[in-house]
């Protein structure tokens, strides 16, 4: 079951980072991004998860002091939710982008604006 | 360290001695030409004549205080040379005033009365002059190098830089003579020679039809009388160091007259018989031809 | 004039402008002077055997003369016994030989020579066409008497002369030149004004100083 | 050499020919046809080099002739042209653009003969008089004679005596 | 003392609070952002503070009051002390030099900047890896917005491509977090352990990825094309937070992530670091735009700490010191170089010139480019030193070369931009002088300051700005404002003085060059009493070299020898620089100086590994393979410094171009340097072998085909002051052969050539310089006659060429008697063969020297000119005496010179008793020759005069012409292309192989960072695949090697 989350993750963002390098269009990319988020989210699910550990929760059961062996870290579920909120900042500062984007070229093809090089 | 206040007085005697020579000597090389030629020649006291015409020339005029220098350097390195080389061997009369300086002295000193030269003539501002000087230093940086291979060569080979010293280790018959004991350098030394001696085929520096006598153009009068008395000192004081390096020296004045005028015939054979190089050609030909063998006479030594 | 020759004005590297006149900046304009003889006579007499003993020409040839001057260098003539050889520069030459016609403009240049020569100094006239201008007596641009223009001290007759008449030439100037008469130099000094007259009369762009130091 | 006058006579208006030797003959050119003919020679008929320029003072009939001689080198063949201008304000057009050397024959036929060549170059600076203010001395109206008594000193006791009778005197004094 | 959690609080705190604010109460806010910056500041200080005095324990704050892996956990050590303060610093006066532009956006992008900073923050002080990447996170988004305040339009394309490029790593970055966890169980710092990573199955590749993500960030090579455009396009006080605070906790991040990867992964921080920092310093140097050549230096800078970071393995101790040097260069001169360019209108680097008019900025300027190139006495010299040091105590010679080089072409472009600005034309658009944007710069001027004064402190080599001569050259800095009499005044007594009170301490060796350095530089600046005005810049630079020179022969260990070399260098290149048009040639004499630095370095680097001894000892028991390296780099450094042919394309440029009184002291002085490091090497190590081959023979060919090249190029040169640039080249050929000859005569001659060469180059220089001011040109056929107006200058000439020509009686025959008796006892012939030929070439281009100047014929225009300046004068009329002295008695310099030979060449020592001077081989005595000479001379010229006393002074058109008369001068003068007969023999030998080996590199490197440049395309897609690209590469090279 993990292993099929974990591959199904590494093919979206495969999908997401293909999508995002090939389309011109921004809002083409910034969706693909979206997509390979996504992707990159599943993968910290399925790969947080270690067999044989415990909720962590401190309890009698799981004293504290082989709390770090025992027990499945939360810190990854959290990390999850962590890395979606900020995914979804970014998501929102490109949209930002490419709406200035747009309104300073009035196009959205990616390579139109590559006046910085070299 | 006391001074042999003697050494002056001889020292100008040997002067006296070698300034008729020279002028003899001079009179009678032009003398042979001309009978080479078929002709009678210039009395033998012609140059005398000369030197006393122009002394006596009542005008003079000058371009400057280095016009009068260039005269004075050259006349002082000719007598300079003369008196830094013991002239006899054996004879602290003639042995001038060597005391001051060795072979080096006197390999360098030679460019005292040329640097004299080419100032005072540029000074005149004369173009022609200044052509006259460049061909002439050009061909003399090439014409030295040779001579220079050759005294390092015998300086090696005798492990001094004394004159007197080297003189000395060739005493005691003829193969003794660095002429047999280091040929090489003594054949480069003497191909050396012809390019200083302003004869054919290097003269030209002097080239009277193109660049009316090069560097002496504006000399006249007097200045041109003190180069005549250079030109019968400087070439016998050049031979000295020749004869003294490369053939035995000289014990007592005949043999003195008799060396130099050998040596000095060396240069007018080939002057008589060759046309005049381009200075780009005596330069080349120095370095083809004499600079090997004298760099072939210091690696063998 | 050369507009080379004319007064112009100049800038300094400093900016400043200022006039250069090449006749006065780059010319002596000294005049000559008689030069007196040495005080003592032996001395003269001496000086003057030996000016006559060597005598220095001066390698400038005008006319057809300048054919007839090469043979005295060869053995049939070998003119260097006699104490006669040829310089390639005034500076060092005592006599000038005149060897023919003189057109004015070279006239121009025969002074300018003479002028550079030490004194003292001597002139020999060669030919007619010196003497008289001989067969260019009418001539638009050939002078007739070169003593005139310069102090003459022997004129060899001929049209041309030929080099045994040279060798005769020579042999009468050393002659004058031991008398202590060969003073062309300080009668030229002397009467410079009449000299520098008959020059310009004829020579009429007159563009450098009066004597050519 | 008459083929090519003949030939030549087709395409210019040519005036006389006059043939000197076999391979040198002069042909008179009107003025303003010179140049054609010149590039035409230079261009076409192997004339190839300025050989001289020179005039000849025909004071009587008040014109001057300019000659212009040129030479064929492969042909080996020599061919004038002679071209006459008024002698009044002689002037001709210059040819040293065809002939960079022909500069300095104008130089000389300015400075001796008064020709103008308008444009050539230094036309109007001394050549070989120095200092010449006068008439153009190669003018036969300029008389030297007169010139060289006023100008230049004379020496007197000069005689002038007919060479053929003095030789004559001198050598054969019997048969006189 | 406040909890470490308070700055990142404090942040947070203040964000929320501008939240509240009113859109209006923008002052209002931003004071508090200010204010929070600063007491972010200040809580850094005081634990900078605490650890560094009271030496405080590190700290540990645990979020939530649960220990690790429970809850995050901060760490506030000194490393992270140091770090925080100065990005808080840098934060902070970044937001003093936004002002405007914040006070025009509002509170938003006041709460960003905050965020920016604390993100920063927060990637230093974390020890969890998931909090790591919400801090980057965080700057991620930061950046984004704060790429907005830019006025540049092009930054909002520049802000999207890095948020594509950061998408990506970021994907990299949490796969590699999430797999680590997977691996390790922790995903704390402290717990995770190398093992780990190493049991667990992919454990490796985990590692890798995170790794490789955060090492993104630190913009390698190639990966770095959205870096750069954002470094163009930011608003500059952006670009110099985002190069100086990002930089700093990334590396800091990667150097967390290096623990944690065990020593296996420190090559591939170094193997990336130096790749970048080369790859970086070549495609910037076709960059014009200061902006992005900025972004080129950053990312090599960055390359190049991340390169020391990976060598934390040998740095031991050294780590921090040498790493912590590195960045605290970098921030300084990084932040200030920015917020410059803030002030700079034009965005071509040629328009920095501008800030010439503003002493404070230019100073800045050149601090912060020192800074950058690692010149003492600035931090990365130090880093420098030991990074060299340990580099090559283990042997990683490779990397020492490489970091070298890429160092070298660092150099070059920043020197040529330091060129640009103090030299091209002003522009006409003046500086904005926003008093905040000022301030800031001064306070990244400060710190840099501070910092080098800091690492001095903290070095183990001791203080360089502790040195005396150093302190009075920067003294001047002060006394700029004063007229330039003054300051020569103070000087020349200063320099005097300080010879007077140190002389006894030098052996005669050293005094020799003492005298030369600290008597003869005062004479030469007799000549800059000539100067009007205030002169500014000069003695600050003309200063550093003496002191540089004068610790040169004070130095007695490896170090300060090196700072030595180095002040001197730089005070020099400053002199040359002065130059009207010496502004190429200052570059390419300052970029063979350091190429010769480096390998110097890396010399002094080997030896100074072998044996703490000091110097001279340390080089003596250098044996085997290492000292054959030690001595040929030494030998090629300091070679450099001779100009000996090869080396030399610098030198006539550089001497020819600088003004008057500097020529002499570069080439009368400075070059004496280069001969003084070679007589150190060589009597400490003498003969040495490298692979067979004897170099000091190969030394004895080089100074010999220096001396006949150098002499031969000099004799075609028609300008005065380059004919005697290339005349040096040629003595120093001579000098260095003598030396080569490795006798006791071949030494007594170097050393007559080290004091004649002073005296008669300083004289020579002095009159063409004179000459070439009075005549307006340097043309020597452009003058001609001026021996009437300029008698003086040409006795000074007359009097040089004799001595340099070895013409008796004047000193350099002696020269040139002890050169023939030193090579009668030397073991090479053939080279003499070259040597003996080029005396007398010597002899032809002095001649065309005082001819074409002095003689022949005057020009119009030169009519009216009168002798050069008393006080240029004045200095050449000491000299002609000191060489008439000399020529007399040699023995009051040589003599002792002599003595001190015998310990190290006992054979072969000169006799000095009575007036004459007598070796194995022959003898000379000075007196006696000028007593003869002089009498035969005096009385041949009375005689002379007396006959001539009626002579008829005649003017210069009175030559005899063959009848005709010259026109004017310029036709009459035979000058140019004096010696067309000698071009016709031998020109052949002087075609500029060398010249065009050179220019063919620089060309190549030029062609190369072009071309690599175009690399970036601009288009985000393209730089993501370059990461991706970037990534692979790594793998493989990671796999593979």
């Amino acid at each position: 079951m993990a292993h099929l989350a974990m591959a199904t993750g590494f093919i979206l963002i495969l999908i997401g980072f293909y999508g995002a390098l090939t389309n011109r269009n921004i809002l083409r990319m910034i969706v693909a991004f979206t997509v390979a988020d996504s992707g990159v989210n599943l993968v910290l699910v399925a790969v947080g998860y270690m067999r044989g550990r415990t909720a962590p929760i401190l309890d009698n059961t799981v004293p504290a002091a082989e709390a770090a062996a025992r027990i499945i870290d939360p810190v990854p579920q959290a990390l999850v939710l962590t890395a979606i909120v900020i995914g979804v900042g970014v998501t929102a500062l490109m949209l930002a982008y490419s709406y200035k984007l747009y309104e300073k070229k009035r196009t959205l093809d990616i390579t139109k604006h590559t006046e910085l090089k070299w | 360290m006391q001074f042999d206040w003697m050494k002056i007085p001889y020292a100008l005697l040997t002067l006296f001695i070698v300034i008729n020579f020279g002028y003899l000597l001079n009179s009678f090389i032009a003398k042979i030409a001309a009978r080479v030629g078929r002709r009678r020649g210039i009395p033998i006291w012609q140059t005398y004549i000369d030197v006393a015409k122009n002394y006596g020339l009542r005008t003079s005029i000058t371009h400057g205080v280095m016009f009068y220098l260039g005269p004075v350097f050259r006349l002082s390195g000719g007598v300079g040379l003369l008196l830094f080389v013991p002239s006899i061997y054996g004879s602290s009369m003639f042995s001038n005033l060597s005391f001051a300086g060795d072979l080096i002295l006197a390999l360098y000193f030679v460019f005292f009365g040329t640097l004299g030269m080419a100032l005072g003539a540029a000074e005149s501002g004369h173009p022609y002059s200044a052509i006259g000087i460049t061909r002439g230093l050009s061909q003399v940086t090439a014409a030295e190098l040779p001579f220079a291979l050759a005294i390092f060569s015998v300086a090696l080979q005798y492990q001094t830089l004394s004159v007197t010293d080297i003189v000395a280790a060739q005493q005691g018959g003829i193969l003794h003579w660095t002429l047999f004991t280091n040929p090489l350098a003594v054949v480069a030394a003497m191909l050396s020679f012809l390019g200083s001696m302003m004869r054919p085929p290097f003269d030209v520096v002097l080239a009277p039809q193109e660049i009316p006598i090069g560097p002496p153009t504006e000399y006249h009068s007097s200045y041109l009388a003190l180069m005549q008395t250079n030109r019968a000192i400087f070439p016998i004081a050049k031979i000295v160091i020749y004869m003294n390096l490369f053939f035995g020296g000289a014990t007592d004045w005949p043999t003195f007259f008799l060396k130099v005028f050998l040596i000095y015939m060396w240069s007018v054979f080939v002057g008589v018989s060759f046309p005049r190089f381009r200075v780009d050609q005596s330069i080349r030909w120095f370095l083809i031809w004499a600079v090997p063998i004298g760099v072939l006479s210091i690696v063998l030594v | 004039m050369k507009d080379e020759l004319k007064k112009r004005l100049v800038k300094g590297p400093d900016g400043v402008e200022f006039e250069v006149d090449p006749l006065r900046d780059y010319y002596c304009d000294a005049r000559p002077q008689v030069e007196p003889p040495a005080i003592s006579k032996i001395v003269e007499d001496f000086f003057n055997w030996a000016r006559a003993e060597s005598l220095w020409i001066l390698g400038f040839a005008t006319g057809c003369g300048a054919i007839e001057m090469r043979p005295l260098m060869t053995p049939r003539f070998d003119a260097y016994r006699f104490g006669v050889q040829w310089r390639p520069t005034p500076r060092q030459s005592n006599l000038f030989i005149i060897s023919g016609y003189l057109s004015t403009k070279t006239l121009k240049r025969v002074i300018r020579s003479y002028e550079q020569m030490q004194s003292p100094k001597y002139v020999m006239g060669l030919g007619s066409c010196t003497i008289n201008g001989g067969m260019y007596w009418d001539s638009y641009n050939t002078i007739k008497r070169l003593d005139d223009y310069l102090p003459v001290d022997v004129y060899v007759a001929g049209c041309m002369p030929r080099p045994e008449a040279l060798l005769a030439g020579f042999e009468e100037l050393k002659r004058i030149i031991r008398e202590g008469k060969g003073e062309g130099a300080n009668k030229y000094a002397a009467e410079f004004d009449r000299y520098k007259a008959n020059q310009k009369k004829v020579i009429h762009d007159w563009d450098m100083p009066d004597y050519n130091w | 050499m008459r083929e090519l006058y003949e030939q030549l006579k087709r395409l210019f208006p040519l005036g006389e020919y006059t043939e000197q030797r076999r391979d040198l003959a002069f042909v008179t050119v009107p003025k303003d046809h010179l140049r054609p003919l010149l590039i035409h020679l230079r261009d076409r008929e192997g004339f190839t080099h300025l050989v001289l320029l020179t005039a000849v003072d025909w004071i009587e009939e008040g014109r001057f002739q300019l000659t212009y001689l040129m030479n064929d080198r492969a042909g080996k063949r020599d061919l004038g042209l002679r071209v006459l201008i008024p002698r009044d304000g002689a002037a001709m057009e210059g040819i040293h653009d065809l002939w960079p050397t022909a500069a300095t024959y104008q130089r000389e036929l300015r400075e001796m003969f008064g020709i103008d060549f308008p444009g050539s170059p230094r036309v109007n600076g001394e050549f070989i008089l120095e200092g010449w203010t006068g008439m153009p001395p190669y003018r036969r109206d300029f008389d030297t004679k007169k010139f060289s008594e006023e100008n230049f000193n004379h020496r007197p006791g000069r005689a002038t005596k007919d060479p053929a009778k003095h030789m004559k005197d001198k050598l054969y004094p019997d048969e006189a | 003392m406040v909890s470490a959690i308070v700055i990142i609080a404090a942040a947070l705190a203040a964000e929320f609070m501008l939240g509240l604010f009113n859109e209006r109460w923008r002052a209002a806010a931003y004071g508090v952002t200010l204010f929070a910056l600063g007491f972010m500041a200040f809580i850094s200080a005081e634990w900078v503070w605490a650890f560094a005095v009271y030496d405080a324990q590190p700290a540990e704050i645990f979020t939530a009051g649960v220990q690790p892996p429970f809850a995050i956990n901060l760490r506030m050590g000194f490393p992270e002390a140091a770090l925080t303060l100065l990005i808080n610093l840098t934060g902070l006066f970044s937001a003093l030099y936004l002002r405007r532009a914040l006070l025009e956006k509002g509170r938003a992008a006041m709460a960003v900047l905050l965020v920016f900073v604390m993100a920063q923050n927060g990637i230093v002080l974390t020890r969890d890896i998931f909090n790591l990447f919400v801090f980057f996170e965080l700057a991620v988004i930061a950046t984004g917005g704060l790429m907005l305040l830019s006025e540049d339009e092009r930054a909002v394309a520049a802000g999207f491509k890095y948020l594509i490029v950061s998408q990506v790593i970021s994907a990299f970055l949490l796969i590699g977090i999430i797999f680590s966890y997977h691996a390790t169980g922790v995903l704390n710092f402290d717990l995770m352990r190398p093992e780990h990573f190493a049991a667990a199955q992919g454990g490796a590749i985990a590692f890798f990825l995170m790794f490789i993500a955060v090492v993104a960030e630190l913009k390698p090579f190639p990966a770095n094309g959205w870096a750069l455009d954002i470094y163009e396009s930011a608003h500059p006080a952006f670009a110099g937070l985002f190069s100086v605070a990002s930089a700093a906790a990334t590396l800091y991040a990667v150097d967390k992530l290096l623990v944690l990867g065990g020593p296996a992964w420190l090559p591939v921080a170094t193997g990336i670091g130096v790749v970048t920092f080369i790859a970086a310093n070549l495609l910037a140097l076709p960059q014009r735009n200061d902006r992005r050549l900025l972004g080129y230096s950053s990312v090599a800078q960055i390359g190049l700490i991340l390169a020391v970071l990976g060598q934390r393995d040998i740095l031991g101790d050294h780590y921090f010191f040498v790493a912590g040097g590195l960045i605290a260069a970098h921030a300084a001169a990084k932040a200030g170089l920015y917020w410059l360019s803030g002030l700079v209108a034009s965005r071509d680097i040629i328009g920095w010139s501008t800030l010439r008019g503003h002493p404070v900025l230019i100073f800045a300027f050149v601090s912060f480019i020192a800074l950058l190139t690692g010149l003492p006495p600035f931090p990365g010299f130090y880093a420098k030193w030991e990074l060299a040091v340990a580099l090559a105590g283990s042997g990683r010679y490779i990397l020492l070369a490489l970091i070298l080089i890429g160092a070298l072409i660092e150099a070059g472009y920043l020197f040529r931009w330091l060129g640009y600005a103090l030299k091209r034309d002003k522009p006409s658009e003046e500086i904005s002088c926003d008093p905040s944007a000022v301030t800031a710069i001064i306070a990244a001027l400060a710190a840099g300051w501070a910092f080098a004064y800091l690492w001095g402190d903290l070095s183990a080599h001791g203080n360089i700005l502790h040195a005396v001569p150093l302190l009075f050259a920067l003294s001047f800095l002060l006394l700029d404002w004063l007229p330039a009499w003054v300051k020569n005044t103070v000087a020349i007594v200063g320099m005097v003085g300080y010879f007077i009170l140190n002389y006894t301490d030098y052996d005669p060796l050293r005094l020799i060059f003492a005298v030369i350095i600290l008597i003869g530089g005062p004479v030469i600046l007799l000549a800059s009493y000539d100067a009007h005005g205030r002169r500014i810049g000069f003695y600050p630079s003309a200063m550093l070299m003496y002191a540089g020179l004068t610790q040169l022969i004070g130095a007695t260990d490896f170090f300060s020898f090196f700072v030595a070399w180095e002040l001197l260098t730089v005070g020099s290149y400053f002199l040359i620089l002065r130059g009207k048009h010496s502004e190429p040639h200052a570059l390419s004499y300052i970029i063979f100086s350091l190429g010769g630095a480096f390998l110097i370095l890396t010399g002094f680097a080997l030896a100074a590994t072998v044996s703490p001894l000091p110097m001279f000892e340390a080089l003596q028991h250098l044996t085997g393979e290492t000292a054959g390296w030690v001595f040929l780099l030494l030998a090629v450094g300091f070679m450099t410094k001779t100009a000996a042919i090869g080396l030399h394309i610098w030198l006539p440029g550089a001497h020819a171009e600088a003004e008057t009184d500097v020529s002499p002291m570069v080439s009368g002085i400075l070059l004496k340097a280069g001969l003084y490091g070679l007589m150190v090497l060589m009597l400490a190590m003498g003969k040495q072998r490298f692979y067979g081959i004897d170099i000091v023979h190969v030394m004895l060919w080089v100074g010999a085909l220096s001396a006949l090249l150098g002499n031969l190029m000099a004799i075609f040169e028609e300008d005065a002051k380059r004919l005697l640039a290339y005349s040096s080249i040629g003595q120093m050929g001579y000098a260095l052969f003598g030396l080569a000859l490795m006798n006791h005569l071949g030494w007594v001659m170097a050393l007559m050539f080290v004091i004649n060469h002073y005296i008669y180059k300083s004289m020579l220089f002095l009159s063409a310089g004179g000459v070439a001011k009075r005549t307006g040109t340097r043309l020597m056929y452009k003058m001609g006659g001026l021996i009437t107006l300029m008698p003086l200058s040409f006795i000074a000439v007359l009097i040089g060429i004799i001595a340099v020509s070895g013409v008796p009686p004047l000193s350099g025959f002696g020269g040139r008697w002890i050169f023939y008796n030193a090579i009668l006892s030397a073991e090479h012939r053939l080279p003499m063969v070259i040597t003996f030929f080029s005396g007398p070439i010597a002899f032809l281009y002095l001649f065309r020297l005082i001819h074409t100047v002095f003689l022949g014929q005057l020009k119009d225009e030169n009519r009216r000119i009168k002798e050069a300046p008393f006080w240029v004068i004045l200095p050449q009329m000491l000299y002609v005496g000191l060489l008439m002295a000399f020529a007399i008695v040699p023995g009051l310099a040589l003599r002792r010179v002599d003595t001190y030979l015998n310990q190290f060449f006992p054979e072969g020592g000169l006799n000095w008793e009575g007036i004459t001077i007598t070796s194995q081989f022959g003898y000379w005595s000075p007196v006696s020759i000028m007593i003869i000479v002089c009498a035969i001379f005096g009385s041949l010229f009375a005689w002379l005069m007396f006959i001539n006393r009626r002579a008829q002074k005649v003017k210069q058109f009175n030559i005899v012409f063959a009848a005709e008369r010259p026109y004017r001068p310029e036709t009459t003068h035979f000058a140019w292309n004096f010696f067309a007969p000698y071009r016709k023999a031998l020109g052949f030998l002087v075609q500029p192989f060398v010249t065009r080996f050179w220019e063919t590199i620089a060309d190549i490197l030029h062609t190369a960072g072009d071309i690599g440049r175009r690399l970036y395309t601009g288009n985000p897609q393209t730089y993501a695949l370059h990461f991706l690209a970037f990534v692979v590469i790594v793998y493989f090279f990671w796999t593979g090697g």
